[in-house]
């Protein structure tokens, strides 16, 4: 029917805009800047560049003391520090064959769920933000108030503390810290209903996010995602669980899972981690062992020669430490395995082929912090 | 029936709208920062006039910090350190200088409230150590009309 | 008249008008950020006057003092000359918008007619500014805005059409006058929900505010714009704001209706105009927002249809209402 | 979406080494097995990295899917590239360590068959200087490129030098 010569309309040449998602962008959470290659409002090629956090902290680790470096660890995932802290001071013990007296493992296992629930209501905001309701974030930072003045009672410091040390944790919890948290126990359970009727039933809120971005197991185990985008998919997996590290199998408590994989499962999953938090903090609260808070650490830690990699389940995935120590005061080798990093290389299979909102939106739903993924 | 979440958005912020706002007007009013509040790191002194300070110059705290941020120089025979300075530009209040000094000469405070024009307003010699902190300004109270309205 | 005093007249009615439209805009953009704070549990500006009353003021004095930053590489022409244009359409629409019972600038037969056509004039002004302003992000907003726009002038006509069929008159005073014993609203409730979701596209709030999505395109056309350029697309968004509020109040909840005099009559109509705007703010603050391929498919396949519907069966009553009166 | 509460199976690495033992065998791959604080190692010379790891991932009784993480370690003689790889469905977990020359490393890219292993490459390429053939893209990540030699070598001294502000001639 077409004569030879005739031109098909798609083999004119196309040459694509390309629109440069600066590191100075509201929604790309922190300094990352991605450049797209749109074919009108759809996004054909994601290249993302990163490193414009970069402090070279593994390189700083190689000349630091075990204790020096570890208020650097809070600098990581800056949303959830004290998970990192957690994950690094699990490490060196491990090393040291150290083992934390119960009551320290309580009230660390309390400090990394309650940051784990600071996380995810900043998370719970810029969700919002992203698809454009302003609403949420301040309806977030709002409950995330009596959280860190939870902190400031306990740990001295809000965003970055140097509270769990090695062998434990630095100073005991004060009585204040019970009476705090159950009045937050009271009146949150009715604030995240409020949540859940502000954006999560909003019928424009579910069109945004439902079927968008739908990510299969078998990619994510190729891509080394972790966390709650992995249990958005389906994947029965969290480390809390499997790897039960610093008494977590003494608490009861459930993992949410998702059954599609898309932005709106991802969303969920973390909405439900965020009550099943409360759950541990209360039950560790209620049951605080006694006794001392910090184990018999020598003053200055010299760590026997060996290799060791500790993962934890950080708030946004899974956080990893591998040292290699060769016994004097200063690790030799220091490897931080964060979920951002993942998770961003993961942008361009995820969210190519979207429209430009979609694509904020799966990069909003990957959650990534990059203190973490620049390192 | 489809528009029941938008509905129950709006019924949320409009409870919203009603209830007190939680803002706090920042420098006539301030929270209360609990006892372990990492603020300004103090010199504790022993003595005010001839101003005595418990630290030595031993310099265990200038080699423990991380961030290399506190100096100090002694003479020998002195009891005494001659200069003693702390970077607050590049301190990051992780107190492992506390911890580590065997004379405790070292205190955190909770007043975090220091502003300066230029990088060396952030280098604090011994004598501003000592002191209580002279930058917490007591603002006067917002006017009657705010205030009222603060109130309710 | 002589014709200077008429000049004189004409002359003293524009700055009136000016500087009514002047001070709605900041009163509204005042409203918005107190609203929006309080909504948010959070108060909105206190520091200037009680209540933060001249924070607006203060902001716009501001805005005009700022330096004029022309980028380089900037279509000259048409960067500098969209925020004037984008103000035009708004100041024309007052010639035309009926206060009270006598109260209105110039009343001609076809006042409705011609706002509405005149409300279309901005699309001109935004995709200069898209386009003029040389920006990736800018280009989009524009070109976003432009596509909105257009489609959904029509649902906005068609459902306004209904309000006509009933009342008979392209005059907002006739119509006005026609709701005596009923308000619009009820007979054409679906009219009054096509005509509110329209109008909130046509002033990008924010169900719609695709062109300005601060999260994708950083606040769309109005990117490389600073200083009084700005403040005159900022005020221009809240004239537009007060103007579709002013209309829907008119065509749907009668606008001064219970009042004849003219006093009584502009302060009722000047209350449910703001009644409207508080619903708009409330909504601004609690919805997110469309993505654009589900705007589209809701402008076209859902707003259209459903507005050619009730103009079809607004008609069919109305002649049935006038058969069975013998008219 | 569903709220699940599930118990965890204690790994022992035994089983783990006579899984792996004669699979290796069979695709000719020099395996050394050592444990070390219940983490199991497993030394291979770095010229069949690439066919371990395809073996790790394809076979369905190993089913090695995720990628940990990847890294390398400057022991001055020689660089020793970590790989830590994790299988979800029997929950072993195992650190493959390979030994590269000190001073020209090659290794080649494993993004074929874990495409999470890209980046880790990249950050490993321009810290360490390593050459690692057959990476789609092999640019910088995290640097600007313009450091003398590279960072995370033990022979990189780190100084401190005042570069004076270059203004960039006129935009073209």
């Amino acid at each position: 029917m077409y004569e030879e010569n005739e031109i098909l309309l798609d083999d004119l040449p196309k040459d694509y805009m390309e629109v440069n998602f600066g590191p100075h962008h509201p929604s790309t959470h922190g300094v990352f800047r991605f450049i797209a290659k749109i074919d009108g409002e759809r996004i054909i090629d994601i290249d993302p560049v990163i490193g414009y956090l970069h402090r070279g902290i593994e390189k700083i680790a190689e000349n630091r003391t075990y204790m020096q470096f570890k208020p650097l660890v809070d600098r990581l995932d800056y949303t959830g520090a004290l998970n990192n802290e957690l994950c690094y001071c699990l490490a060196v013990e491990k090393l040291m064959d150290i083992e934390a007296p119960p009551r320290a493992q309580a009230i660390r296992v309390i400090c990394a769920e309650l940051n784990r629930i600071a996380a995810h209501l900043i998370f719970f905001g810029a969700m919002g933000l992203e698809t454009g309701a302003f609403t949420p974030l301040l309806f977030g930072f709002l409950d995330r108030e009596t959280i860190l003045n939870i902190f400031e009672i306990m740990a001295g410091g809000r965003l970055t503390f140097n509270y769990i040390t090695i062998g434990g944790v630095r100073e005991d919890i004060p009585p204040a810290v019970r009476t705090y948290f159950d009045k937050f126990k009271k009146e949150f359970p009715v604030k995240l209903k409020r949540y859940e009727e502000l954006i999560t039933g909003n019928e424009i809120f579910i069109k945004r996010l439902k079927n968008v971005g739908i990510l299969k197991k078998e990619d994510l185990f190729n891509w080394g995602a972790s966390g709650p985008v992995l249990r958005g998919s389906g994947v029965k997996f969290d480390i809390r669980k499997v790897e039960p590290y610093s008494g977590y199998e003494k608490y009861d408590f459930d993992i949410p899972v998702g059954t599609n994989g898309d932005v709106y499962d991802r969303y969920l999953v973390r909405m439900e981690e965020i009550k099943q938090s409360m759950r541990i903090v209360a039950q560790a609260l209620d049951n605080l062992p006694s006794g001392d808070f910090t184990a018999k650490v020598p003053r200055v830690i010299k760590p026997p020669e060996g290799e060791v990699y500790v993962r934890n389940e950080g708030t946004k995935g899974e956080v990893g430490f591998y040292i290699v120590s060769k016994g004097d005061k200063n690790p030799y080798r220091l490897k931080i395995r964060t979920p951002s990093f993942s998770h961003i290389n993961m942008l361009n299979f995820a969210a190519s082929g979207n429209y430009i909102a979609d694509a904020i939106v799966i990069l909003g739903s990957f959650d990534t912090v990059m203190g973490s993924c620049d390192r | 029936m489809l528009g029941t979440g938008l509905l129950k958005g709006l019924k949320t912020t409009l409870r919203a709208f009603f209830s007190r706002p939680v803002t706090i007007m920042y420098p006539y009013e301030r929270a209360e920062i609990g006892n372990r509040g990492q603020g300004l790191i103090k010199l504790r002194v022993t003595s005010i006039d001839p101003i005595i300070y418990k630290c030595t110059g031993c310099g265990i705290c200038e080699k423990n910090c991380p961030q290399r941020c506190i100096e100090v120089i002694k003479k020998e025979g002195e009891k005494q350190p001659e200069i003693y300075t702390v970077n607050y530009g590049l301190c990051m209040f992780c107190r492992i200088c506390i911890d580590v000094c065997p004379f405790n000469a070292l205190e955190m405070t909770q007043d975090s409230e220091h502003i300066g024009y230029g990088r060396q307003d952030f280098i604090w010699e011994k004598e501003k150590l000592a002191m209580k902190s002279i930058y917490i300004i007591e603002e006067k109270a917002p006017s009657a009309g705010d205030a009222g309205e603060a109130g309710s | 008249m002589v014709w200077w005093s008429i000049l004189l007249w004409a002359l003293l009615k524009l700055v009136i008008a000016f500087l009514f439209i002047f001070i709605t805009a900041l009163i509204l953009i005042w409203m918005l950020r107190k609203i929006m704070g309080h909504m948010q549990y959070r108060r909105g500006p206190r520091h200037h006057g009680p209540h933060g009353i001249w924070q607006t003021v203060f902001d716009t004095i501001k805005l005009l003092g700022k330096e004029d930053i022309i980028p380089s590489g900037v279509d000259r022409w048409t960067f500098i000359w969209a925020p004037m244009i984008i103000f035009v359409p708004s100041l024309m629409a007052f010639v035309f918008l009926p206060f009270a019972e006598k109260i209105v600038a110039t009343n001609i037969e076809i006042s409705l007619f011609f706002i509405l056509a005149i409300m279309g004039l901005s699309i001109i002004a935004l995709l200069m500014a898209g386009w003029g302003s040389n920006n990736k992000y800018a280009l989009l907003g524009g070109v976003r805005s432009a596509a909105q726009m257009m489609s959904y002038e029509i649902p906005m006509l068609i459902s306004a059409m209904g309000v006509v069929m009933m009342s008979g008159s392209m005059n907002l005073s006739e119509i006005v006058r026609a709701q005596q014993h009923i308000w619009y609203i009820v007979p054409q409730l679906v009219g009054f929900f096509i005509f509110g979701c329209a109008s909130l596209a046509e002033i990008n709030s924010t169900p719609f505010d695709i062109p300005e999505a601060e999260s994708e395109i950083v606040s769309g056309f109005n990117v490389e714009y600073s200083g009084f350029r700005f403040a005159a697309f900022f005020l221009a968004e809240f004239v537009n704001l007060f103007i579709v509020c002013a209309l829907a109040a008119l065509l749907f909840l009668g606008g001064w209706l219970p009042f004849t005099n003219p006093v009584y009559g502009t302060i009722f109509f000047l209350a449910k105009t703001y009644v409207l705007i508080f619903a708009v703010m409330w909504v601004k603050s609690t919805f997110p927002r469309f993505r654009i391929d589900q705007f589209m498919n809701f402008g076209w396949k859902v707003l259209l249809p459903l507005s050619l519907a009730n103009l079809f069966v607004t008609g069919v009553i109305v002649l049935m209402v006038d058969k069975f009166r013998g008219v | 979406m569903e709220i699940i509460n599930y118990g965890y199976k204690k790994i022992n690495n035994r089983d783990v080494i006579e899984t792996i033992r004669p699979k290796a065998e069979e695709t000719g791959v020099a395996v050394k097995f050592s444990e070390f604080k219940d983490q199991l190692f497993c030394g291979i010379d770095a010229a069949d990295i690439k066919k371990f790891c395809s073996l790790l991932n394809s076979d369905p009784a190993l089913s090695f899917e995720y990628i940990k993480f990847l890294t390398a370690v400057d022991y001055v003689e020689y660089i020793e590239m970590v790989y830590c790889l994790y299988s979800f469905k029997n929950n072993w977990s195992i650190i493959i360590k390979a030994k590269l020359d000190g001073q020209e490393p090659v290794v080649d890219s494993i993004t074929s068959i874990y495409r999470g292993a890209d980046w880790h490459e990249r950050e490993m390429a321009e810290m360490f200087g390593i050459d690692i053939k057959g990476h789609p893209n092999l640019k910088n990540l995290l640097l600007a490129g313009d450091e003398d030699g590279f960072p995370l070598r033990k022979n990189f001294e780190i100084k401190w030098e005042e570069r004076e502000y270059v203004p960039p001639e006129k935009f073209e």
